[in-house]
């Protein structure tokens, strides 16, 4: 098995599906000749050509609502938008109209469309480059949240989220892009959107976390090993539908649960774990649901002591499991 | 504001439109304002919630619709398109299903208010509430007609306040890029709720718009449903032809309150609505066929009747329809839901 | 003291207010001689003039965004969104903007603006005209969200989201709007933002809602008096910034918590509660944190028995109160 | 694409200027330039993470800001708008301070990426990065203005491919209802990043679209300063005169690639990239002061030394400041924190 980076991984994926399904299509800004400002979709306008491979004005609205239209006309669009940062000006078009349409037709239409954003920090992109936006569409019954942490995970969901048939927001983390690489099989394969992966097991507590953090979570999972507490590490992949089942039988087991995120605190996924947690693992609790998250400020900064500040650290994370393993 | 309509000459039939369609525009005109008005009284009996009418737009819903394709080509029409819709093949059945929030209903299952059309086997494709959005679903469609090789032509239509949206600018920019297949009507009456075309924009004209976008602008009356269906007729033939969108303006009336949650009385001049009348479509066009001899009092009367007896039976049909059952809540909120 | 209903009381604080301080003015879609579609404006623009209440095009971003220049430009705009449904479009202008603008000028510039946004359903209006959307701007640092229950929280809270430096939305329950009436004083007042109020006392739970639940949830706890279960019901106000104290404090004296509101459950407020309570007050818990929430679907059905079906109703709270009680 | 800036003749001096504000715009544009540069010196010596540049838009921004009041008017200039800021009043150390992050950067702290600018003592706006909210800002500050019956002006500069954004329509249109005091000035170099106009809107010229808000659309050769003045003093004077906004296009080149981490090379033409340097605003500038007789060897020589002695001065005030600390992170999310 040859290794690749997250990014290729991705590219790989959507490569793969164009070459199999004619109605696939990819819309976003400089997605063409320049490959996307990540070179995600780089080479494939020459393979494709520009009616599969579009360039779509400066206009995420559009982007958004022009794939949703396209995929009530039978073909499979694939939406990028730039940085997820900049999805908010395509909020209307995601909630209102992709994530309703099938309920409001009472099941006469639906939606097959995929939304690429890259997300996420450590990477200089200061306040409007470096946003965690999952928790705003984790709250909208209608869509899909997808956000894996490794090149296998990432092609395998890639590919089911092309095929699903309704909305999926599918978040690649910038950071991860390059940085994380790993094996990824020859032959054709699929993760089934909605399964949870326990990345690496472990008695005394369970650290729910997923993409950058999920990396972060390991590294410190590996430091307190050596200290003699064993952390199970499950990467959630799918952000909704949460895996339930998944998380709860964990936190069953180990009987402590902290959730990690880059996403600030309040109003985070991390909430609404932890209810879960709360309301239907609550005999099983053995201390207090922990949330290791970025502060309540508006987004990361530039600067690096800032950034640095606001990130959470596999050293903050490592300190967190050390004071709830003492619990 | 005054409703700047030609005084009362209607242009005409362009050629290829027989007797036997004028009359047919003349029907389905009629049968929208019958179901319109029935639709007023279920509200008044407290038997339908919520009413937002057509009344004054049928001629520029029935032009542009006559100059469709049923079942190839796809409408977004927006909530004032019963008109619209009826000429596109949904059926005064399903209409008054929606009316009554049934769960035969085939827009919503009686999910979405009244007026929220959807129709799949009919390419209608499901509305919303918020305005504008399906400006941009209409360039989409007609990208995916494009990217497939297609001939069908995507229609939409929304009022002037709606072209204040960034979604109708961003919408028609895409389609104007790419030269898509795709007819964007305003249905022009006026007022948006209260607010006057002066408070929304400040160009005499919603057609002038089309300069931005470097496609046509064509401004027509949208009381005459000849004039509409002409100008429909070359929009779509340009469509398919691959030589891109048109923006058209039909100038309507608005001859009811916004919805019945609305009273007009508050901010529209007693005079202009007494005004309105004058200008219904209907009158004229009934005038015209008039005219034209294609119409006397014994065939408007065996029409008239026929469509109350379609009203009638579809508001006896919808009123007996089961609503739908409170276990079928969480269906359809994805593909295995 | 007067006994009015919560709209009055909204429309009062904005007449007093204006009348005060000329930098105010209202801007929306028919708020001019329409007095806005639920008439909270009407009368507005007679005393004020068409350039202190102005008619917006159709337009949400540029109402939020207008808004926000005109708050840097020294006057306090009140901007009302007609339906909390539509403030979809300005989602960008709200969050990438007025939430961002004092964080990202280092303090050098800020938003002292309100945004009004009638919410919630129970009234036939169908997914559109029904929604609750408070989850997705209490995620936002930098905002304020304000959901008050009585016209008395009403007219105090108003006053005081004008007068903040920093954008407050407002929210205005449309089914609370008649239904709802109470007693004001004549006199000025202002209730803090940040605050929460215990509006029923009680040993047994806390109930912690807002809103119209509030009101039901004040029912059901009257039901489950006579039954002999003492029920606190908070009623939290200010959905942001959180009351922390006042909530963990109320269940670390009852131990349990339940928690309601008419948005969807997953992603909702409930969450971020339930994680506060059982990250801060573990110790204290007796029983599962509960949550009474809408269900998952897109958004509130038109037809009776489908919205019937969506919405918490004293009922259900009730039952879900005796289940925690016999815990 | 081919950049159809007229031949070699800039259009003079129009009335009221005189020599030294000649020169003095002159001054202003090789400051920008020298800065810019320098700035891309930093980033390739791993000092400066990112640079985005105002290279062959010095024309258009020094022009424009000479039409306005300092400490009056607002400005909000997008991130190409050093001359700008540097016009209105912002010193290269204040604008070196963000290239380096510093705590005592005057935009934001070093909070946010370089060449975002904002300076509420000059009433230079915050700006974001997500393009055209800025628009809708300016309409608002307009707004204001009227309310208050003040007499400033709101000035907002964009590039071409942010006319597609929703804001841009929005915005635009609220003024020209309201006749506001707002002058857009599109600074259009033909690319948004890697996309061409052609891709962006079906119109030759943003210009156009004026005529969809029955506002003037003005087209001006943005690598001309006195033009970039003159068109922006015009309407600087109609706003101030309560005329209502303008859509100022003013033709630019973009000198660089998009920014720091673009390489134009694989999108745009070699041969397109080589003529660039043919229209450099400075360039044109320089030959036309040189043929007035306003400018000559020496004058240049020391100028320019004067320039490099400012850009080294505040590179190196900069670079030894100090960086934020972290303790400051959750300061200003509100005023009270
Ligand atoms: C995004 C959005 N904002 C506000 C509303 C509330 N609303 C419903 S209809 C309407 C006026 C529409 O006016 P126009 O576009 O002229 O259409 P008309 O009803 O006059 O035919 C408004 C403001 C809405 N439905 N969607
Ligand atoms: C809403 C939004 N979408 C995408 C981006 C990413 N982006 C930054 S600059 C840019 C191109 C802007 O082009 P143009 O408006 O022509 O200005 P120019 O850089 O050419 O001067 C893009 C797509 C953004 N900043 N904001
Ligand atoms: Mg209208
Ligand atoms: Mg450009």
């Amino acid at each position: 098995m040859a290794e690749i980076t997250l990014l290729e991984s991705i590219r790989q994926g959507i490569d793969e599906m164009m070459a199999e399904d004619a109605r696939i299509f990819v819309f976003g800004e400089d997605v063409g000749r320049r490959g996307g400002v990540f070179r995600v979709t780089e080479g494939l306008i020459d393979k494709y050509g520009p009616m599969r491979v579009l360039d779509a004005p400066l206009a995420e609205s559009v982007i958004a609502g022009a794939c949703i239209g396209a995929a009530m006309n039978d073909t499979l669009p694939i939406a990028e938008i730039q940085f997820a940062d900049f999805i908010h000006p395509a909020f209307n078009q995601i909630v209102s109209e992709a994530a309703r349409i099938r309920y409001r037709s009472n099941g006469d239409w639906n939606v097959p469309m995929v939304i690429r954003a890259p997300y996420g920090g450590g990477i200089h992109g200061a306040l409007y480059h470096s946003q965690s936006i999952e928790a705003f569409f984790c709250h909208v019954p209608g869509l899909k949240v997808v956000a894996p942490a490794t090149p296998y995970d990432a092609k395998g969901l890639l590919k089911a989220s092309i095929e699903d048939p309704d909305p999926v927001l599918f978040l690649e983390h910038k950071k991860c892009y390059r940085l994380i690489k790993g094996e990824v099989p020859e032959e054709d394969y699929r993760i089934p959107i909605g399964k949870a992966d326990v990345k690496r097991a472990g008695r005394d507590m369970t650290v729910i976390s997923y993409g950058l953090m999920l990396h972060y979570s390991l590294e410190a999972a590996e430091e307190l090993a050596h200290e003699g507490v064993e952390v199970e590490v499950l990467d959630l992949r799918t952000l909704r539908p949460l895996d339930r089942e998944a998380i709860l039988s964990s936190v069953r087991k180990t009987s402590k649960a902290l959730i990690v995120h880059e996403d600030n605190l309040t109003g985070g996924l991390g909430g609404e774990i932890a209810a879960l947690i709360s309301q239907h693992a609550f005999e099983h609790l053995d201390g207090p649901i922990t949330r290791v998250c970025a502060p309540d400020v508006p987004a990361m900064p530039y600067s690096k002591p800032l950034e640095e500040a606001f990130m959470p650290s596999p050293a903050k994370i490592a300190d967190a499991m050390r004071e709830l393993a003492a619990y | 504001m005054t409703i700047d309509v030609q005084p009362m000459t209607l242009v005409g039939a362009p050629p290829g439109v027989d007797e036997s369609t004028m009359l047919e525009m003349y029907r389905y005109m009629l049968l929208a304002r019958a179901m319109d008005e029935r639709m007023w009284l279920l509200n008044r009996a407290g038997k339908a919630p919520f009413v937002i009418s057509c009344q004054g737009h049928e001629a520029a819903q029935v032009g542009a619709a006559f100059a469709l394709q049923r079942g190839k080509d796809f409408t977004l029409p927006y909530y004032r398109g019963l008109a619209t819709v009826l000429v596109m093949g949904m059926s005064p059945r399903e209409v008054m299903l929606a009316i009554f929030a049934r769960a035969a209903d085939p827009s919503s299952g009686g999910r979405q208010m009244p007026a929220h059309y959807g129709h799949h086997k009919l390419k209608i494709v499901t509305q919303s509430s918020p305005v504008g959005t399906q400006i941009a679903h209409a360039a989409g469609i007609g990208l995916a007609e494009k990217i497939k090789g297609g001939d069908a032509v995507a229609w939409t239509s929304f009022g002037e306040g709606t072209t204040s949206q960034g979604d109708f600018h961003e919408g028609i920019n895409l389609a104007s890029v790419h030269q898509l297949p795709v007819i964007f009507q305003c249905e022009n009456n006026d007022y948006a709720i209260s607010v006057p075309m002066n408070k929304q924009m400040a160009v005499k004209s919603v057609a002038d718009r089309g300069v931005a976008y470097g496609i046509p602008g064509v401004k027509v009356d949208g009381t005459d449903v000849l004039a509409c269906y002409a100008a429909n007729r070359e929009a779509v033939g340009r469509a398919r032809a691959g030589d891109g969108p048109t923006l058209i303006e039909a100038h309507c009336v608005r001859l009811t309150p916004h919805s019945s949650d609305d009273n007009d009385r508050t901010y529209r001049p007693a005079a202009e609505i007494k005004d309105l009348r004058s200008h219904d479509p209907l009158t004229r066009y009934r005038d015209y066929l008039r005219e034209q001899g294609a119409l006397d009092d014994v065939r408007e009367q065996e029409l008239r009747e026929r469509i109350k007896h379609e009203v009638d039976d579809a508001t006896a049909f919808a009123e007996q329809s089961p609503l739908p059952d409170p276990s079928t809540l969480l269906k359809h909120v994805y593909a295995d839901s």
